[in-house]
């Protein structure tokens, strides 16, 4: 459950991000995470939610809403956009839990379907991003 | 009320509280490769280790980590709990890449090696050490200029060796460090075996303290991958000494 | 009618230009630092210019180039004409972005390693060679992606030392060219010193040819920077060796 | 006049990219020169209009369109947007000659000139690039 960190930055960085707007309180925080890195949706949002205590008074009553994006790799060599569909076979336990951890070593593991290069750009679905965070003005603090 | 705020990357907001319980971070390099900065890195938080010290080593050059050759770490993968947990190695709480892709090849692209790195910062748990010794790859690349920008406190260490073609390039990487007004440790001289003085000369140029030299030792290569022959070279004998010093 | 078409990078589409009137294009690895790619490249081009042949030397070590003191090469800017000329030194035609910047660092991210790269393809005037060497970094980043991606004809030498550290990188290296078929001439070992067979051992593993071992010299060090001397030292009579192996 | 070298890039690539697009005649390019390479731009005009053969029917008749883009410059460290004017002083000849060769080099003579830093992205008016290329049809040919 290294997730626990990932999780545990999404909060942090939400309540960075909130305070440098000007906000009083965070209503939502929408989350992203990419297929590539394998981390299951309802698992992480029960981090979020139920595990970690808040330690943000910001975060108080937030809802965390986890959305999954696919992966998309465009391949820098031959120009192919493919997805995990597009692969043979699923990769190694090995390889997928590698790229749990650090989803930059897809390119170790996978290769271009077309023309064999580990040489593409993962243009969608690496990790853990912020897509939205939304909240409440403070009355009396402005953007810092 | 303020519009929703997007594409945040979570992982920069806890690189400090991820490091917040060690103590002194020592970046080792030199930017030409094969001056010795792995086993030079290893060594010093091995001695370090051995004189009682919470040591941690993080290797950072992802095509070629060797770290955990050098200290003979155990195969396969890294803990997790919080987050991942390094290896302990002979005392030195280790974390290298190679524990996740032991045996293909990494090839990245310089923001891939980035992410890679942030990643690495946002999830190792390093818990509370004395000193974390970075071992970076050679060049002036994403890694070093990221070791910069987001490690708190890091404190730089640079090797070289006599060669003329190794201290053209540590004298521009010391252009640069000092430039930077970066703190730096000092540089070692590595793989010494004549008299020469090209490399406290070139730390005398820049007002960067000399730490002394490292002998070459045709011993060495046989006792990487085992500590305790490590520990009882001639190379680690002078690294110890080196350690005294960094920490005195 | 189409639309107006967009955001074109020109110089792409002039690489093979450029490179229409080089014969062989050899690129010279092993992805770990410091096991002699810089001495082997420009040795290499020089052995091959005083056998006759029309010769390029590229420098793709962009924070630690060296050829330029290995073969002691003019300084100052290289000529303009058509594109920007290679300077002639000791018979070779050399292109180094040391020319440009002496002295100074030159800190660059992963993405502008490969712009430097690709702008030195598109504007480098190399004319009529017989070969053309390409001297890489440490790593299997940018450049080494991009020689891949943009070199036409490229062919790989790798190099290695008989260390346990430097034999685990360059099988990794092995293992990514082979598996993506790129053409590689063979492996030789560089810094012999023992009579270690691991690096022969290496290349038979991949089926790829061992093509001979160069000795560790003392002498080469200071017999850097002067093609005279260089052409007198052990070291530069095995890598004439070589490079006939490499063009009969 | 290594700049010939570009120009030549231009036309060839511009061509192409016509001829991928079904254009049996290229009536226009437009090129945008970034100020950190320092390119004349009427220079950069005169070697694509009158200087260089044009080797390509493809461009028989194009007007060569030769804008200047400023360069900004975002300082990675400290966040700060700069430009040429914000720099202190222009730079020594060796250093502009340099950027004039390898734009890239930028990041071996300037410096944030808020925090100092070399880390900076060139965020527009690097080089040279191909902004629009305008043409008409092949009535037979479609893409390739
Ligand atoms: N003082 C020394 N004596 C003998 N061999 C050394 C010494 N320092 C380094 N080496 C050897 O030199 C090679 C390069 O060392 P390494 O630590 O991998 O360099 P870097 O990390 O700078 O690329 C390795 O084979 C290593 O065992
Ligand atoms: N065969 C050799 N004998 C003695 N010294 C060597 C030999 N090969 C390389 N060296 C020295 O090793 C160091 C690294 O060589 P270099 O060519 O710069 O390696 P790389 O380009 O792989 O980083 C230099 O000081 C060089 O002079
Ligand atoms: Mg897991
Ligand atoms: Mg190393
Ligand atoms: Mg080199
Ligand atoms: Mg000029
Ligand atoms: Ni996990
Ligand atoms: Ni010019
Ligand atoms: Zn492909
Ligand atoms: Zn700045």
């Amino acid at each position: 459950m290294h997730e626990f960190a990932l999780a545990d930055a999404v909060m942090k960085a939400a309540c960075r991000a909130a305070r440098d707007a000007g906000m009083s309180r965070i209503t939502s925080v929408t989350v992203r995470v990419g297929e590539l890195q394998q981390i299951e949706t309802a698992l992480f949002e029960f981090s979020l939610s139920e595990v970690l205590p808040a330690g943000d008074p910001l975060l108080e009553g937030a809802r965390f809403v986890v959305e999954a994006e696919p992966v998309r790799f465009h391949c820098r060599v031959c120009d192919l956009g493919f997805g995990r569909g597009d692969l043979e076979g699923e990769g190694t336990d090995d390889a997928l839990e590698a790229m749990h951890f650090i989803p930059e070593l897809c390119h170790a593991f996978l290769r271009c379907p077309r023309c064999g290069s580990p040489d593409f750009a993962v243009v969608a679905g690496r990790g853990v991003t912020i897509s939205a965070v939304e909240g409440e003005d403070s009355p009396d603090a402005g953007p810092t | 009320m303020p519009g929703p705020l997007d594409a945040v990357d979570p992982r920069a907001a806890v690189v400090e509280d991820r490091l917040a319980g060690v103590g002194r971070i020592v970046a080792v390099t030199g930017s030409k490769g094969g001056i010795g900065k792995s086993v030079v890195s290893a060594s010093l938080a091995l001695a370090w280790a051995d004189a009682g010290r919470r040591v941690g080593l993080l290797d950072l050059d992802f095509t070629s980590p060797c770290s955990h050759v050098i200290l003979g770490a155990d195969e396969g993968f890294p803990g997790e709990g919080f987050g991942v947990d390094p290896k302990d190695t002979a005392g030195v709480s280790l974390m290298s890449v190679a524990f996740f892709a032991p045996e293909v090849a990494v090839p990245l692209r310089g923001d891939e090696v980035a992410g890679a790195f942030l990643e690495l910062l946002a999830v190792t748990r390093w818990g509370e050490l004395d000193l974390l010794v970075l071992d970076l790859p050679p060049g002036l690349g994403d890694i070093a200029l990221d070791v910069v920008r987001l490690v708190p406190r890091v404190e730089f260490l640079l090797l070289s060796t006599s060669s003329r073609v190794v201290l053209g390039s540590v004298e521009r990487a010391l252009r640069l460090l000092t430039g930077l007004r970066v703190p730096v440790l000092g540089l070692a001289e590595n793989l010494q075996q004549g008299n020469d003085q090209g490399v406290s000369r070139l730390g005398a140029s820049f007002g960067v303290p000399f730490l002394g030299a490292l002998p070459y030792d045709a011993g060495l290569e046989d006792a990487l991958g085992d500590p305790g022959r490590l520990r009882a070279t001639a190379f680690f004998a002078a690294v110890r000494r080196l350690a005294g010093r960094l920490s005195g």
